[in-house]
């Protein structure tokens, strides 16, 4: 079936963007502009989320495997390369449309409050819808041409983002490093494109199609394409060894982190996989390599966010490490819960997020966890959601994050990947272990410095648009998990089943899942009783640590990949760089064109010498001419006789 | 309608004989020259509307006797590849003229009147001896503005950029002359028409050899690698509308010669040459890309930046399929725009801060946000984000590099990363950061700027988010070309 | 006729020979002069020799001519020397690079 | 008796004219030049007279002897050479073997070139060569060069004046 509120939705933030970027370049500034900025960049979120359910409503009438398309126009034909812009929402995307657009309006609602005050406030409203068009154009394309362009637009849109503030040159670094790394991605999704569509032998290259005829490629060539197109997935959703922009993307304002970190950008790489599901089902030992990457991911990212201190970065490894477990779920096949994992993560990171940003707002910018403590009690609102948020994420029962990390590892555990089950359980621990680190840093602890440090303790009021949609998200944390309960709880694992993935199937008894569910737990809590004790209760006054061991100091700078990143790749180019200008194009090239030259000037200057004005010279060539002549008609004619 | 071409080649010469004649003041100079560019541009639309794509062959031929003894010819002719670079031409000229408007310099309008006929002849050409002529034409105008008008060793880099391309232009000229009399030695009579030499039973190492020569005179026209080393000085040195005529149309001059010659006349032979362009053009790509990281001369970054995407669509062209002919026929547009855009940009920051070099600049988007927009706008076009036209000239051509092998599709690709390099790092130091002092009284674009760099906007925009538009246009007969390069090449081996 | 043509030859090959010698290893102008006088009187024994030969009157007829022109020359050649050493006072040829592109290189 | 006596008189007369180009060549003296001129055109026109060539004969002695050799020796009164005029020559006997060096071949080439013309002298009438069948012949086919060569001489003549002639003072150089 067809519909157009799909194209409607995925045009809307962009027409948005399209308004108020030409109102903030166009019309004088001067003139209070901040309503309609607010009207149109809370509007055009809101009217895609109200269509999105709308849509969503309609589709769950239809059939599992029935899909509501909406085709726009023939974007190019060339041979049998034809494109056409057209969405199409089916269950996947469905999920997708709906995170993307609810948290993404919410976190709009919040940014209105967290940007008042700005000077470019338009522009990132701008900005802002640009980027949630370019992530609808993601979700809801029907060929993976488009869903590339969403992928790149995302690139772009979250390099203004985290440029937002250009007057600080490390704000721009950022941004470009997200650019470049996730270009690095790019290339290996648009490899992965080129390669499957000249290995393709059907027409038409839309996801219907190709899966169609995936039959016709062979595995080696497939499991290439795979990896190519996971490559793009690395970029996008920070894994190794793609990720060092992530941290340093949290140079954005706030609500940026949430929309990049939490609903969108980096999921992506998630989303891809599951839509590419019937190519990866094909090659599962890809699935495995990216299971283990995930893996790998979520242990590094959780071990350097145990060390971090800047509140924003421990969020930002944690979305690392949380995307690894999204990963390790796709990887084994088990699309679905990857999926819920992914709007579950949703929720409650964007509540994180969004949190962390009141905080630093109330803070006048205060960005270290040791810097701030026993707020608490001076923002209620914002420690309650954040505890809701926290407790969601470590996996604690009834909390939407138990359901959805849960189900991946005993997943994991029952298909018999127990290498990865371990890791899960570690990462598990160490999740449970810096994030109450930094809630009762942040919140419980009493705050030593405050005291000796002329800190202000006047905190600044937060306006409403940036307190209620905490609650709205707390609420999603809260409840979310229940839509999947699995059967082992009384429930019928609704969200996966209406999902209809190619999942793989692999189940555990009863009694074994209660076991492993009730180990996570304790480990959790082994987690949440050790952070306590060093920081609620420690044995010395709590300041910010200080790394003596050099395993310690390596893991706070996040083991120098970033210096090895710039050893190895970034000198060496502009190494390259000034030996192509230094040495090849003067030295080689124009010098050996210039060495032609003195040769030409130096036989030049010689035949110049005969030219001298000298009667006798010129007799003297002249006859030395006739006489060559002369010589060779004696000898090779042999004269006149 | 076939006198159609004469007039869009003439015009403009016609408007400078007339102008310089009475000598006129610089007010009615420029309404001239705008007029003209105006007038050139509806005759292109018209001969646009009129086009068919469907059809075989050249169009609006118009072919006269000229030097009869020698059957040189007046042969000017329209194919899809050729109305690409005329558009192109004809689009910039007037947005060059909005740039010029308050130059009261009179060589600079009546060298552009010129430049103007010189390229869109070459285009058109069809008779070799005619095409040659154009060829050097076009570059007369141009030392002419680089010496006289230019700055920073122009007096050198003018005589740079003329040396190396009159001895490319001398090597295909002789080439040209042997030609001629083949024609003359099988069939009796002589003939420089374009499709009359494609059909000369030329032995093989003979063919090798003027082909080389044709090679010679586009490598270093392009610039491939190794035949470049004038690019970077002469644009450096070029006045902004001279460089943007270098680096958009000029360059394209260089593809379009090999396409149409190289592949027309040669595709027999062309296949020895195959794996060496190959080579040039796929490393040349990522060596420019790189040279451009450090330089520190925006005008001297972008021209590497050109040299990168020429290699590119030098690329598509000898792959010889359908998407990366189509690609590098959209990139050729698409670039042409960008390039235009960019150049255009880096010479209004001349303007008001007397510099380009990057380390003086800084911080321009907090003073000028608009500027800002438009700068970015051209430089991530350039960098071939989607949603601009290079990203689907791209694509294509990425995909036909596919078609022929993986490891070259892998290659290919990499042009995501080329203008990653440096588009970025250059952004960061001119754009953001701190304002620099050189640009605190930076002033944001006025409305004739605006007006000049909308068009390229909207253009690369719709390129970009509409291609089919425009791809009916030109497929069919690449399609075409592809068909006959590819039985003329069997014919051969 | 006892002597043979050849030996006519002879002569006038060496007197011509001996006329470019003057001309290319003397730097005095005044016997570069005479030097070509040789040689035109070289060539002009040639031209009486063939008339002798063949035997046709035509190459005396072209001789004679030679000798008027002989007389124009030297009395060009002489008036040029003339002129010359009264500018230069010295008839070295050597010292008449006027014509040469700039200075010596 | 006849053909000693014209072989004796030929190889007296070769004699001459290589001693007079000798003298020429090597001599220092304008003197000495003027005199291995001397002998040299006369040896010539011997030379001329052995070939039968008698109208040719008396032009030699008239006009070259008479004339040219003349005109010269006035020149060198007239500029009156010291010799401190006289170009220094210090390498002359390396260019004169360089210089015989090099032409030889062109020498070699042109004695073998015209020794292939023919052999012996045929008998020729006694008219050969004499003013009548010369004049004869000179105003049947040579009237217009003959012509040619009278603007030649006056040209000459003329030109000599003009070159001859002291500077005025329009010759100097500004």
């Amino acid at each position: 079936m067809s519909s157009s509120l799909p194209s409607l939705i995925v045009l809307l933030p962009f027409f948005g963007a399209g308004v108020m970027g030409f109102v903030y370049l166009f019309v004088p500034a001067g003139r209070n502009l901040r309503r309609f900025y607010v009207a149109v960049g809370i509007g055009t979120p809101l009217l895609a989320a109200l269509l999105g359910l709308i849509v969503v409503g309609e589709m769950l009438t239809l059939p599992a495997s029935a899909s509501i398309a909406s085709p726009l126009y023939s974007w190019i034909a060339i041979g049998s390369f034809e494109i056409d812009v057209a969405f199409v929402v089916d269950r996947l995307s469905a999920v997708m449309l709906l995170v993307v657009t609810l948290v993404g309006s919410l976190i709009h609602i919040y940014a209105v409050g967290y940007m008042w005050d700005d000077q470019g406030f338009g522009k990132f409203f701008a900005y802002f819808n640009f980027f949630l068009g370019a992530m609808l154009l993601l979700v809801l394309a029907n060929n993976p041409i488009l869903l590339f362009i969403g992928w790149e637009l995302v690139g772009l849109a979250s390099y203004l983002l985290i440029g937002f503030y250009h007057h600080d040159t490390a704000n721009i670094t950022a941004a470009n490093k997200a650019f470049l790394l996730n270009r690095v991605g790019d290339f290996g999704f648009v490899s992965g494109l080129g390669l499957l569509f000249a290995l393709q032998k059907q027409s038409g290259f839309d996801f219907a199609a190709i899966f169609a005829g995936l039959g016709g490629i062979d595995t080696a060539m497939l499991s290439l394409i795979g990896l190519l197109l996971f490559v793009g997935a690395m970029g996008k959703s920070a894994q190794i060894p793609l990720y060092v922009w992530l941290p340093d993307a949290m140079a954005g304002p706030t609500p940026v982190s949430a929309l990049i970190h939490a609903a969108t950008m980096v999921t992506a790489g998630v989303y891809m996989v599951a839509r590419f599901a019937p190519l990866y089902n094909r090659i599962p030992d890809v699935g495995l390599f990216i299971a283990g990457i995930g893996a790998a991911s979520a242990l590094l990212a959780a071990l350097f966010a145990s060390w971090q201190n800047d509140i924003k970065k421990i969020l930002a490894y944690s979305t690392m490490s949380q995307l690894g477990y999204m990963l390790i779920a796709v990887g084994l096949g088990e699309y679905s819960n990857g999926i819920f994992h992914l709007a579950a993560h949703a929720f409650f990171k964007a509540l994180l997020f969004m949190g962390a940003g009141a905080v630093i707002i109330a803070l006048h910018h205060e960005q270290d966890i040791f810097k701030m403590g026993g707020l608490g009690s001076r923002l209620p609102a914002v420690r309650r959601t954040m505890l809701v948020a926290t407790l969601a994420i470590t996996g604690i029962p009834i909390f939407a994050g138990f359901f959805s990390k849960d189900a991946i590892l005993s997943y994991a555990f029952a298909s018999g990947h127990t290498t990865i089950w371990a890791i899960g359980v570690v990462v598990a621990f160490l999740t449970a272990y810096y994030m109450f680190r930094l809630y009762f840093v942040v919140f419980v602890a009493p705050n030593h410095r405050s005291s000796r440090s002329r800190q202000s303790p006047s905190l600044t009021s937060l306006p409403r648009s940036m307190v209620w949609p905490l609650f709205v998200l707390a609420a999603g944390s809260i409840f979310l998990g229940f839509w999947n309960l699995p059967e082992a709880y009384g429930g019928s694992t609704w969200f996966s089943h209406e999902l209809h993935l190619a999942d793989h199937e692999a189940h555990l008894r009863f009694a074994k899942e209660y076991i492993l569910d009730g180990f996570n737990v304790l480990v959790a809590l082994l987690g949440i009783a050790i952070a306590y004790r060093k920081f609620v209760r420690p044995s010395h006054p709590l300041n910010a640590p200080i790394h003596r061991i050099a395993w310690q100091r390596a893991l706070a700078n996040t083991l120098y990949i970033d210096t090895l990143y710039d050893r190895l790749i970034v000198r060496p180019l502009r190494g390259i760089s000034n030996w192509q200008d230094r040495l090849i194009d003067p030295k080689i090239i124009d010098g050996s064109l210039r060495g032609l030259v003195t040769l030409y000037r130096g036989v030049a200057t010689q035949s110049a010498r005969l030219q001298n004005g000298n009667l006798r010279w010129y007799a003297l060539t002249f006859l030395l001419g006739v006489s060559g002549i002369s010589l060779y008609l004696l000898i090779a004619i042999g004269g006149a006789s | 309608m076939s006198v159609v071409l004469t007039w869009i080649v003439f015009l403009p010469m016609l408007f400078a004989g007339i102008l310089g004649l009475f000598r006129v003041r610089h007010t009615v100079l420029r309404a001239g020259a705008m007029l003209s560019a105006l007038l050139v541009l509806a005759l292109t639309l018209l001969t646009v509307v009129q086009f068919d794509p469907q059809a075989e062959g050249m169009q609006f031929v118009r072919h006269l006797p000229w030097i009869f003894q020698y059957g040189i010819t007046y042969y000017l002719g329209l194919d899809s590849l050729s109305l690409v670079i005329l558009l192109v031409i004809a689009l910039l000229m007037p947005l060059l003229y909005l740039y010029m408007w308050d130059n009261p310099t009179s060589g600079y309008w009546y060298n552009m009147l010129l430049l103007q006929t010189g390229v869109t002849g070459a285009v058109l050409a069809l008779d070799m001896v005619l095409f040659y002529l154009f060829y050097e034409t076009m570059l007369l105008p141009i030392f002419i503005m680089i010496g006289r008008y230019g700055h920073d060793w122009n007096h050198a880099h003018a005589m740079k950029i003329l040396l190396f391309t009159v001895l490319g232009s001398m090597a295909m000229l002789f080439a040209i002359l042997y030609l001629g009399y083949a024609h003359y030695n099988f069939y009796g009579n002589w003939s420089f028409a374009w499709h009359d030499l494609a059909r000369l039973p030329l032995d093989p190492q003979t063919a090798t050899w003027l082909a080389a020569g044709f090679l010679l005179a586009f490598a270093i026209k392009i610039p491939l690698l190794g035949f470049h080393t004038w690019m970077a000085a002469a644009y450096a040195s070029a006045p902004t509308p001279a460089l943007v005529i270098l680096s958009a149309i000029m360059a394209k001059l260089g593809i379009y010669g090999l396409w149409r010659f190289g592949y027309g006349i040669f595709a027999k032979v062309l296949h020895l040459y195959e794996p060496i362009l190959l080579a040039l053009s796929l490393v040349g790509m990522l060596y420019y890309a790189i040279h451009a990281i450090t330089q520190n001369d925006l005008r001297r970054m972008f021209a590497y930046s050109s040299g990168s995407h020429l290699s590119l669509i030098a690329l598509g062209v000898v792959l010889a399929n359908l998407y990366a002919w189509s690609g590098s026929l959209y990139l050729i547009a698409t670039h042409a725009l960008a390039s235009a855009g960019i150049f255009l940009m880096i010479g209004l920051i001349h303007q008001r801060t007397d510099t380009v070099q990057i380390d003086a600049l800084g911080g321009i988007a907090s003073v000028a946000p608009r500027f800002a927009f438009f700068f970015t706008f051209f430089a991530l076009s350039i960098a071939g984000v989607p949603g601009t036209g290079g990203f689907v000239a791209e694509l294509l051509i990425i995909i036909g590099a596919f078609s022929v092998h993986p490891w070259l599709g892998a290659a290919t690709a990499t042009t995501m990363l080329a203008a990653m390099l440096f588009v970025f790092w250059m952004l960061q130091r001119t754009l953001f950061g701190a304002p620099a002092p050189s640009v605190a009284t930076f002033a944001d674009l006025s409305r004739r700027e605006t007006v000049m760099l909308t068009p390229l906007v909207l253009l690369l925009l719709i390129t970009g988010i509409a291609p089919s538009l425009f791809t009916p246009i030109f497929t069919p007969q690449v399609q075409e070309m592809l068909l006959q390069f590819i039985h003329a090449a069997g014919g051969a081996s | 006729m006892t002597v043979n043509p050849d030996a006519y030859f002879a002569v006038a090959t060496l007197l011509f020979s001996l006329g470019i010698l003057g001309v290319i290893s003397r730097r005095n102008l005044l016997v570069m002069y005479l030097s070509i006088e040789l040689m035109l009187n070289a060539v002009n024994l040639i031209l009486a020799t063939f008339s002798r030969l063949h035997p046709d009157e035509g190459g005396t007829m072209i001789a004679l001519f030679m000798i008027g022109v002989i007389a124009a020359e030297a009395a060009l050649f002489l008036a040029v020397i003339v002129q010359i050493y009264r500018k230069k006072h010295t008839l070295d040829s050597d010292a008449f690079t006027e014509l040469a592109q700039g200075k010596k290189l | 008796m006849i053909e000693i006596l014209e072989t004796s008189l030929f190889a007296l007369l070769a004699l001459g004219v290589l001693t007079g180009g000798l003298m020429i060549l090597l001599a220092r003296r304008p003197a000495t030049h003027a005199m291995g001129f001397f002998i040299a055109l006369l040896s010539v026109a011997g030379l001329f007279a052995l070939l039968h060539q008698s109208f040719l004969f008396f032009a030699q002695v008239l006009v070259s002897v008479g004339g040219v050799v003349i005109v010269t020796l006035i020149m060198i009164l007239t500029v009156n050479l010291r010799e401190a005029d006289l170009p220094p020559e210090p390498h002359q006997t390396r260019w004169l073997i360089g210089a015989a060096v090099i032409i030889a071949p062109l020498s070699l080439l042109l004695y073998q070139t015209l020794t292939t013309l023919g052999d012996a002298f045929p008998p020729v009438s006694d008219t050969f060569g004499g003013t009548r069948s010369l004049g004869t012949l000179l105003f049947h086919d040579g009237v217009l060069p003959f012509e040619i060569l009278s603007v030649l001489l006056l040209t000459a003549m003329v030109g000599a004046i003009i070159i001859g002639k002291k500077e005025q003072s329009y010759d100097r150089e500004s």
